[in-house]
């Protein structure tokens, strides 16, 4: 659990340190307000930190993932409340690196369905499933953070096909994804602050 | 562009706070959901009609709340589709016997808070519906989008299901008359400036001092393309190239025309542009029935305009005329 | 600030015309005085009331024409009184039995511009009254100008005699109801951004990122004195200092609150500013009878607004009250 | 009459010519439309040229100050009105130095009567006194052009007490007044155009 907690606090820390750099990225081609939305999402969940239920790892990121549903707006919501919610329902004893790989694919398969998006789409997914490959692949954070990060840049090179960048079309393309890039910003800082004894195994 | 705001993240309850204290005896104002209703819902005897949306758009939606209009708006922030659970318990406080009618303009955000907070409400066995608005002719390829967005043209769809909803029609009727009045409406607008969040401080896009945004949609998205700036008559020409042919809209067509402000545009520019509008229509064989000029659906302060045509029939046009009542432009 | 303009020179009678083709049936549009009137008027029944003041402020005055407000406006370019001779031959063509009352704002040239135009009516034995309005409290050395100059609050003289005027009131009734209303009434503006007017292209003056003109006028002239950009609040507590005092308005008073536009301010920032003023008068023992959020008189397409107080008595709130109908905001 | 027509359409000329350097000047402390009046009312004036009775100086003038007061908006329209009415008033044969003198006499007080101002109020009156008392004292309109050039300049030091400038008090002094500038620049276009027999005598 500890763990866990360390995760999900550090996924909200970086989001509400980085709203400014999330917003404008998301006000190349969209409407500026991915930074503020997470933000003002993850203040809450910290808000009522102490009154989560921490049974177990899967109960807190559920609880979590309500929390993110219901009180950020806009797409994120819906998006990032159904990761957590379906992350949790994944999670298990050990939490271990195939655990913890599993918990990320139900996470991802719930953003597609939520979001009727795939790899591709120039969406947080061409960040997070590059990730996931990697973080399954070497077990290693760092190696998988580098791999986040590189994918988030890539998505440049595309042209949006869902969320609100999708409407200017050609024109999306020249600049990054801004959910992708918050998806290669957090894993670097999990990577620096976590040192996971399960990864390993 | 400066603006007159305290913290930014109190923009929206700050404005919200505002509306109800101007009108004490209409409506109600609830922080939690940042939820504004009509003082007198919810009565059994109607379908309430329930609007989220993000902020930024006024008077869409939480000024045309009132009689023959919307029951009740719970926007999100600035930009932002509400969270789920505003709709969730929003749908809640409005439930009558009759139902609940959600409406939902086109964007991803807003169609999943809306999904989800029905599919809630509906576990809890109360009766709702959603309609989508999706009248902007910008988004040409809808393969890669959620499809076509909604904007100012859901005025149209509120107005008329709105009245229906006063004179009690039921749910599925008002569903066919959001329906029909959708299919019947198009928009096409034009940004001059880019508009400035109260949370981002600074202008959303840079446009240069001859360039226009052609197609902006209303979140300060970035538009079809971006063209030089040109005279009031040729933008209007270029507007109605864009709108007329998508129905098509048909000489012997009797049309509302609406010119919207897009929030920093004098209402003495909206009536230049209606003017060549009318006349245009004139020329092509279509009449104007009824004239809307003034802001509807905003994009905080952007300077620019949208136009819209909804084609009338006999039915359209009462709903359009009945009697309606809000802060501001309720007709 | 960019615009949408034809020919400059024509921004005043097309934006005129526009507004006669959306209301055909209430207005009618005489070009060669830059009249707008209502289509019944004149009525032999009532005292016609006209007003006139440059273009820039609309929806002051052409589009609150109509039903218990103006029956006729006249006015001149954007920014400049009209001349003499729109005055006098809208006069000719409005007068009626009953008289015409002329309402003035009180600038230099309108006041000319209508002292001599009323002179020529006069001579043709047609029955006229001028009443002049000058709500603005920006303006402290009267010793220098001619006097308080007439900003937003000329909105409840109108609405005041025109209310008065439909219920067949006499002519020198008209001018105490109006004389009572302009002496309860005041006004204080603050201004974010210089307005372009059309004809010159680029903002009337500069104003840093971080400055605002306080006090300034609805023609684009610098106000009171520059000062720091601050938050929303603390500007509403420096109009209302400015304008409580003034009167003054005390505890126990019931009065109007209007939170007037200038043209490039979105309404969700009024509705903000309503919020705190509300409240601030409430603790000083003023409450609020009757709200007014929108746009009433503009100055282009300037970024700002001003705040207007009227302490209401039982016949001006019935007066304020009453039906009325226009183009825009006829309450 | 030559001579009168010569220099009322060098007036009109002139301030169709300046419109956007007049509306510049009425911009700093005023509402910036004194260009766009003058030019728009003279322009009507000229369309009319043709059609103006000619009977004499007298009438000539006073059917442009019918004009003029017709049909410019603003301050001015009733201001420069009032200015040509008056002249017209006072005009008469010979139109010799002391007839020019006194026709813009009578100008001046037209003005006053109808802005109640007075020199020093920062107005057109502290050109066109000074041009009026430098030709009537030289006989010049070279040297009388002069002075209304410098009188037009020392406005910059002065504080507006009528028209819309006296609104801002203090801050209209640093900036010359606009209509006092348009009285220098036009009697420099006068004397430029103008070579009249009569000022001599
Ligand atoms: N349909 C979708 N599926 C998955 N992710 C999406 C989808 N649409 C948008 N996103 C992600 O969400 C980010 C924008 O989030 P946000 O600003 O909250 O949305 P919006 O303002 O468009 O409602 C995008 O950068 C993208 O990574
Ligand atoms: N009361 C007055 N008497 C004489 N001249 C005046 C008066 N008021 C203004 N003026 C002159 O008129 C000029 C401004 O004219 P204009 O722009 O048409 O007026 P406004 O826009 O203020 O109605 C000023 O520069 C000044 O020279
Ligand atoms: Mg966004
Ligand atoms: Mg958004
Ligand atoms: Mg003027
Ligand atoms: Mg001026």
């Amino acid at each position: 659990m500890n763990g866990t907690e360390l995760v999900v606090r550090t996924i909200a820390e970086t989001a509400i340190a980085n709203e400014k750099y999330f917003g404008d990225l998301d006000s190349v081609v969209g409407d500026g307000d991915f930074g503020y939305s997470l933000a003002r999402g993850f203040e809450k969940l910290l808000d009522g930190w102490a009154d989560l239920d921490r049974t177990n790892a899967g109960s807190f990121l559920k609880r979590c993932g309500m929390t993110i549903a219901s009180r950020i707006g806009g797409t994120s919501g819906p998006i990032w409340g159904t990761a957590f919610l379906r992350a949790g329902a994944a999670a298990g004893e050990p939490l271990d690196r195939a655990r913890v790989a599993a918990m990320l694919r139900a996470a991802i398969d719930g953003i597609k369905a939520r979001g009727q998006s795939d790899v591709g789409d120039k969406t947080l997914l061409d960040a997070l499933v590059p990730f996931t490959d990697s973080l399954e692949k070497s077990g290693d954070l760092a190696t998988a953070a580098r791999a986040a990060r590189e994918a988030a840049e890539a998505t440049s090179a595309m042209v949006a096909k869902r969320g609100r960048a999708a409407y200017t079309g050609e024109r999306s393309r020249g600049s990054v994804d801004a959910g992708a890039m918050a998806v290669a910003v957090i894993a670097e800082r999990i990577s620096d602050v976590w040192q996971p004894e399960v990864t390993g195994s | 562009m400066k603006k007159f705001v305290n913290d930014p993240k109190n923009f929206v309850p700050e404005m919200l706070e505002g509306l109800a204290l101007a009108h004490p005896d209409t409506l109600r104002y609830v922080p939690a959901y940042n939820l504004i209703m009509r003082a007198d819902a919810p009565r059994t005897d109607k379908v309430s009609i329930v609007q989220g949306s993000g902020s930024g758009h006024e008077p869409a939606h939480v000024m045309v709340v009132g009689r023959g209009l919307l029951d009740a708006a719970c926007p999100g922030d600035v930009f932002a589709a509400p969270p789920m659970d505003y709709v969730y318990e929003t749908t809640k406080l409005l439930a009558t016997p009759k139902g609940v009618l959600l409406l939902v303009n086109n964007y991803t955000g807003d169609r999943m808070a809306f999904d989800m907070g029905k599919e809630m409400a509906d576990a809890d066995g109360l009766r709702t519906e959603i309609l989508t608005v999706n009248d902007d002719v910008a988004v040409t390829d809808s393969l890669y989008t959620v499809g076509r967005r909604g904007v100012a043209g859901n005025f149209f769809v509120i107005k008329a299901v709105g009245a229906a909803a006063e004179q009690g029609a039921e749910l599925d009727d008002l569903i066919r008359i959001g329906r029909k009045v959708n299919d019947v409406t198009r928009t096409m607008g034009v940004g001059l400036t880019a508009c400035t969040p109260p949370a981002k401080g600074s202008p959303l896009f840079e446009l240069g001092a001859d360039e226009i945004e052609f197609g902006v949609g209303i979140h300060g998205e970035p538009g079809r393309e971006r063209r030089r700036l040109t005279d009031a008559d040729a933008i209007v020409d270029a507007l109605l190239d864009a709108v007329v042919p998508d129905l098509p809209y048909q000489s012997g067509d009797r049309v509302a025309l609406m010119i919207n402000g897009l929030g920093g545009t004098p209402v003495s520019e909206l009536y230049l542009l209606y003017r060549h509008a009318h006349q245009r229509l004139a020329e092509r064989g279509i009449r104007v029935g009824r004239s809307y000029v003034n802001e509807y659906c905003t994009s905080l302060d952007m300077a620019g305009a949208s136009l819209t045509l909804v084609r009338l029939d006999d039915e359209i046009e009462t709903l359009l005329a009945a009697p309606a009542d809000a802060p501001v432009n309720p007709f």
